[in-house]
């Protein structure tokens, strides 16, 4: 069995005190222990942000791209090799800013991956930037007057697109964040997981002391059925004094991608398939259609 | 008289097939032992306009279009308005004799065929469509050429339809062909079938460069659609299943890219076929392969730009433009074949640069190359020269036995470091855009950046080796030494015989085919070795000329640039040398 | 009052005997005759596709960008001249794949433009690839085996992510759809007009004998309510032997972007502004922050 | 001893407010009739970490920063560690008393004053983060600089929070400056303040960019945030109420381009700041700027890369990736000023240039021109030049009068086709990324195209007349010469100076900041009055050498490159010239 501390890292995280990000590190550590998965048999792949230096931290394989594009980067890694388990990790600058179409294009295809996006709701690296969740009216460097944009929800948008797997965590609660990392990885196909995570720099407004007190669990709404897509849809839209967590939407009967591709669909996965020279016979039949 | 060496045009709008049934020809006739250079010439729309297709045909190797049209194939009064004017004297025009031809398209040294196109292919065949089958079989009888060899295309090529389809074909070549023989006498151009020649090969750039990177291990394609890299897409979509490629028709260019570097970076060899426009958009990503050092191989078929420009049209413009590609400085090679042959050489041999210093590769063709079909010899595809070298690219044994810490950017003397791929709990590290040291993580102290840049840049000592020089088409020394690099290969080396045939020896070219890094000390010893020299290239400010002024500090004597969307011709090329004589 | 001939083209247009661009370049000439709005008050900005060449062949000012970016130029001319029209017109490869971050973030940016997508599910252009809205299983020579992406649904992306003004049409039904175009250039924000578009080339499966027995109005239903926003977005994924065209959802109540700009809250538009150096107060001002 | 030429410098973790007291620090010496460099030196991270920011004083004007240190203000042991070795014999560090000194960081030669920082900063200002402003103070008490202007700052920075702030501080400063005088008597450099001075200005190049754009009438500014060219989206918006400018934070750096591009097409002067990832992403838009003719400014503040390589670092490398960038061939300018002043020139006439030539304008700055603090004097920023000239821009007047059909891309002798905006009932026309025709309609025939091309490139003529040649510092004949470009001036002419200082009238330097298109003949004139040269540039592969060489066929005598993501310094040109000498 694997525990946290297989997951612990070389280097100190460079986050400031108090950033949600700790929390989703622990998260991910304790939800890859609990369910088995070690360090290499999993590539975490990030974009560019504060938030996205996460597998600098612990002891997995990462793959640290450009500012918008890991999901794209993703969709790559899982087409060519289909036995790794891959996740997503960035921001929501990243997610819904600069890489938007990549997030909805997986989400409709049903890559099998996990994207995990720490929606602090603001962007952190560039030092404190209006997101595309960022409210309306908020001041930023960028928005001094107050932003005028309306923000986006990024849950019903993935659920819209097709999302089998929609989730919310909320990065103070690790032991839930750590339950849903885990359903998501054990899900079949495209599963986000938008985590609500304080940025204590840029976004005091909402630290945990305005998340603490408002979130609640979907499970532990007897009535709420994650199944249902139009309430689910529906229940994105809640966010005031109880904002939900937990997870809006499944459906594990959607083939994912990688299944369906023909030159998948049996074998393993392509990387370990050897890289050979065409044989006689093949080479024999491609010429004849050029004769 | 037997010419030994015509051309065969066919003229009309888009959407009549000309160009399936202008290859089509084009195999039969190379089945018939003849060489043929065919070249598609269209518009950016699906339907209308004019476009054209020209079969040009010789009983010796081709490696061009040529100017001059022996039979023109009219589906329309607009094709012999735009094309009369290159019909040479005694040529023939085929032509719908529903149509009234007006009296100022007529040229009293040119044969004026009217032929019941459309109603033959209806009678024949049943569907008017076939009327370009109809004037090609027509130009068959017309030429003399034996008729078999388009039966046996059309059997080939309709099969998958049914005996009906086949046979209402055959018909229709029959039904041409005895009506092309009818005209055969007064026609002072024939070329007949040589029976017996080696089975040859026709085929263009596109499906030459997808053959070799087949060959070469490719098993990995993402792609946006733009003309004209797209029939690389779907050469690999079609043989996907059967040869285990996955290939991916991504939402866009960026996402293409990064799919790629995803795959590759997880081992596959992976390509992404575009046109200048999409490589535009690729420009980042391009630099995220530079610095975590991931091997990916883009192929750039060039279109004219600046931005849409002229989708369907030829240019040599992106030179420049994909040396210097993104942000930071790194290592990439360009290559850039021109022919057919070099393009299934580049199609493998990318794979292995990229994998050797782990660094992208791009294959700069053009639209010309890309779409123009030529006969080359059987064995012109060297299978049997393919190899595949993935590098420094550890296996799970070599992982086995690691000790310590892996070390995915270690400072090496050749600059590569051995490459590990995730998924051996050895080998656990992550490797990022930002500036890393040797194990992966962000450092942004001074000397660790010099190391690394040093060590990505030694990389360069290597490849430096591995580029080829220019080669030498013509005698050893000549008074006057063309110039060029990729597509413009063809025209220029076929002017070279043109000048040759007139004064003997005078003429030879160098041709450039790996751009970048670009190959100072063979290109040095070759100009050691000419006397009076002029580039000849598909753009309007002169990328080569530029590269051996900042290379070589060599500026050559003389230029000829096309940059109307057309190909050069040798005929364009020749003229284009004489009148630089003139003026000296 | 303006007729159908003073947008009246010079050149003819290269589609496709058949193609629907056809009605919808007539439905377009139609809504503005209709509303009054001259060839030179309105800006056509377009991308690249067959159906993006449209004010090429019709008298109006047009701007034929790139392929994905008209929207975010758009965005950009109706930032510097809100005096100015402007209508979006492209395919849905353009819209819903290389352009689909820009759609999403000016529909919830309400920014006032008309987003006309002729979405004819192919790739026209660049002969027949299937696109984000093709139907799965769709074999096109980018997906000779038949596609594995599951199709988006614009219109649902569009309400999910705030779009003031969602619509269909239907290139077969002119008036209808002249009608549709008219009431989105009325609308004072982001109005999307997907246009059911027969490509008569490569989709023939979606031609007009397809279309036209299916298509019904949503203004015909009585208990069609466009201002419920949740039975809005459930209505969009009606797609089989009913398919609706109409507005599914519309509400003119929320400020349009522009409106709010700060800089463009008083006074013309800002390229009606004499574009002149800087006052002597306003230069010391400036300076007095770096003394 | 008063000295002529100090630097302190303070250290300690990101979240200090290091910059922003640094930055204070440095208005106060302005004021107090002193130049300042100051430069802030920071890891892309948001706090923790070691960042430093070095204010360097003295008595007369000042081009870049130095090495030696004489204040070291430690905020933590960390930052004694790291800059004990820069520390001049007889150089004081101040740091923390309830820090224990570990014995391996002492130097017997370097005065170390253990203060109370944070409990004296609690003590008289509240709040421990008042350290810096202490520790700032302590400094001005030490190299004897009077307080007055200290407090003058202070009451401007913290206005806005009130009286209470404003006294806290105040008390702060007070207690600072007298801790310091404390130790003046043992400190060997002093550095008197000189009243009466006129009245300076003290900015960084991208507030000097922003200034002159905003002087030269843009009025637009689209961005997605990218260090180091975000402060001049952060500018524009704080700006944009009062002087009436759209700006938009956009959905991503296509967005933003593509946007600039709408606003520019009908009429607005439009900015797109950014940095060379940024610029990656805009590289197709930049082609449809090119063809279509829309002037548009796009600033590119370089960071070393490839790719995201090191945010917070400095590099030149991204010429000559941008001279090429986009697929095809257009013209474009890049200016690359070095200095504030330049910065605020390049702002205007940026504008200028793009509107006369109706093409794409890149400004090339970088980290280190961007962010570094400049004293200059209070004419520096010459807004008496700067003109607004919008070029071949029709006015509805203008059109009310046109006959027949409007031909926005008309051929011209100049290559400029006059341009209207939409809105006018005489000009309603279509433009299109597809090569066209006059009337702006697609067209695809090869007259056509070269009509078009031939038109685009004739401006080349005309803008070859606008780039301005090498700028010389030093006497105008030497035995060596500097070449540089871009922010490599600043220490490149300090170290002219140095070098003259020993051997008179030995160096100068051509300071390069026009560099595309190149400024030709200018460069040959000027080179011909040099005897040895070095190029000296920020950048592992000699970009602006490589120019020299494609251009000029001039192969400079030597190179100095610095690629580790820091700055020149004077003294390090010095040495590495010295050095070259000595190999010689
Ligand atoms: C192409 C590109 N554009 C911009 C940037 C600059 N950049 C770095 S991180 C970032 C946004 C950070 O916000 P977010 O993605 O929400 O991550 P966070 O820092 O909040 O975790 C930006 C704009 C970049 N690195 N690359
Ligand atoms: C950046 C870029 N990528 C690809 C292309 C090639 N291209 C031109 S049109 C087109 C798609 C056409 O489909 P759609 O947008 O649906 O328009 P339609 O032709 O169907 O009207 C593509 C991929 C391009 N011009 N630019
Ligand atoms: S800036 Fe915000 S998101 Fe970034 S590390 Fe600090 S607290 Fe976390
Ligand atoms: S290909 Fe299709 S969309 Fe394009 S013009 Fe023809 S019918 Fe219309
Ligand atoms: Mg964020
Ligand atoms: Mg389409």
């Amino acid at each position: 069995m694997l525990t946290r501390k297989d997951f612990a890292g070389r280097e100190r995280p460079t986050w400031c005190k108090g950033c949600g990000n700790y929390g989703i590190l622990t998260a991910v550590q304790m939800a890859l222990a609990e369910h088995n998965i070690a360090p290499h048999e999993i590539l975490i792949v990030t974009g560019i942000g504060c938030g996205s230096k996460l597998p600098h931290y612990m002891r997995v394989n990462g793959f640290h791209t450009l500012h918008g594009r890991p999901v794209a980067v993703a969709t790559g890694v899982r087409l060519a090799n289909h036995g790794l388990r891959v996740m997503v990790v960035h921001g929501d600058g990243d997610g819904y800013a600069e890489g938007l179409s990549h997030f909805v294009h997986a989400a409709r295809r049903n890559i099998n991956l996990v994207d995990l996006v720490q929606d602090n709701r603001i962007y952190g690296l560039t030092r404190g930037q209006y997101s595309p969740t960022s409210e309306r009216g908020k001041r930023t460097p960028s928005s001094p007057e107050g932003s005028i944009d309306y923000p986006l929800n990024p849950l019903a948008l993935a659920i819209t697109a097709g999302a089998t797997f929609v989730a919310r965590g909320y990065a103070g609660d690790l032991k839930h964040l750590a339950w849903l990392i885990g359903e998501a990885l054990e899900h079949p196909g495209y599963a986000l997981v938008d985590v609500l995570q304080p940025c204590v720099i840029w976004n005091r407004g909402y630290a945990y002391e305005f998340y603490r007190p408002r979130v609640y669990k979907l499970e532990e709404e007897s009535d709420y059925d994650p199944t249902d897509h139009k309430a689910a849809w529906e229940r994105t839209f809640e966010w005031g004094n109880r904002i939900p967590i937990g997870i809006f939407y499944r459906d594990p009967t959607v083939p994912t991608y990688e299944e369906q591709v023909p030159a998948l669909r049996e074998g393993p996965p392509l990387v370990h398939r050897p890289v050979e020279g065409l044989r006689p016979d093949q080479v024999e039949a491609l010429l004849s259609e050029y004769r | 008289m037997s010419a030994n060496d015509l051309t065969i045009r066919i003229g009309g709008e888009a959407g009549m097939g000309l160009e399936s049934s202008g290859a089509g020809f084009s195999k039969a006739l190379t089945r018939g032992g003849l060489y043929v250079f065919g070249l598609p010439d269209y518009y950016s729309r699906i339907r209308g306009g004019h476009n054209f297709f020209s079969v040009r045909v010789a009983p010796h190797p081709l490696y061009s279009h040529a100017e001059p049209v022996h039979v023109l194939l009219a589906l329309d009064l607009e094709t012999i308005r735009r094309h009369i004017g290159a019909v040479v004297p005694g040529g023939a025009v085929i032509y719908d004799a529903k149509e009234d031809l007006p009296d100022d398209l007529h040229r009293a040294d040119v044969n004026f065929c009217p032929i019941p196109l459309t109603a033959l292919a209806e009678e024949k065949g049943g569907r008017a469509v076939m009327r370009n089958t109809l004037a090609f079989a027509v130009a068959a009888g017309l030429i003399g050429f034996d008729p078999t060899y388009l039966e046996s295309v059309v059997r080939d090529n309709f099969a998958r339809k049914g005996q009906a389809v086949v046979d209402a074909n055959l018909r229709v070549v029959e039904a041409g062909v005895d009506t092309g023989c009818a005209f055969q006498a007064d026609f002072p151009y024939h070329m007949e079938a040589i029976p017996d020649a080696p089975r040859r090969l026709i085929l263009n750039g596109n499906e030459a460069f997808a053959l070799g990177a087949l060959a070469g291990g490719c098993r990995f394609v993402a792609a946006y659609p733009m003309t004209p890299g797209t029939p690389v897409l779907h050469w690999f979509a079609a043989h996907a299943e059967q040869y285990g490629v996955v290939t991916k028709h991504a939402e866009d260019e960026i996402g293409a890219i990064n799919m790629a570097i995803g795959a590759a970076y997880v081992g596959a060899r992976a390509l992404v076929p575009t046109s200048g426009g999409g490589f535009s958009l690729m420009v980042e990503a391009l630099g995220l392969a530079g610095i975590t050092e991931t091997p990916v191989v883009i192929y750039n078929a060039q279109r004219p730009g600046p931005a849409t420009g002229m989708p369907t049209r030829t240019e040599q413009g992106d030179l420049l433009f994909v040396i210097h590609a993104s942000q930071g400085e790194f290592p990439r090679f360009v290559l850039a074949p021109g022919t057919v042959e070099e393009s299934f050489r580049a199609g493998w041999r990318a794979f292995n640069l990229a994998d050797r210093y782990q660094t992208p590769v791009i294959v700069l063709s053009d639209h010309y190359l890309a779409v123009a079909y030529r006969t080359v010899e059987p064995d012109a595809l060297s299978f049997d020269e393919v190899t595949i070298d993935r590098g420094a690219l550890l296996t799970p044994e070599d992982l086995d036995g690691l000790e310590g810490d892996y070390r995915r950017f270690r400072v090496t003397d050749s600059g590569i470091s051995p490459r590990a791929t995730p998924g051996h709990p050895k080998a656990v590290w992550t490797t990022t855009a930002n500036e890393h040291d040797e194990l992966g993580a962000i450092n942004e102290e001074p000397e660790n950046r010099i190391a690394q840049v040093d060590k990505r840049m030694r990389k360069l000592d290597g490849m430096a080796r591995e580029v080829e020089g220019p080669i030498r088409y013509g005698p050893e020394e000549a008074e006057l030494t063309l110039l060029c690099w990729g597509s413009t290969y063809g025209p220029a080396r076929e002017a070279v015989d043109r000048l040759n045939a007139e004064r003997l020896g005078w003429a030879n070219l160098l041709h450039f085919h790996d751009l970048w890094p670009f190959p100072v000390e063979a290109t040095r010893a070759a100009l050691e070795r000419t006397k009076r020299t002029i580039v000849v290239e598909g753009n309007a400010t002169g990328q080569l000329e530029s590269l051996l002024r900042t290379h070589l500090g060599y500026t050559a004597d003389g230029s000829i640039r096309r940059y109307d969307g057309r190909a050069f011709t040798p005929e364009q090329i020749e003229q284009r040398i004489k009148r630089i004589e003139q003026t000296e």
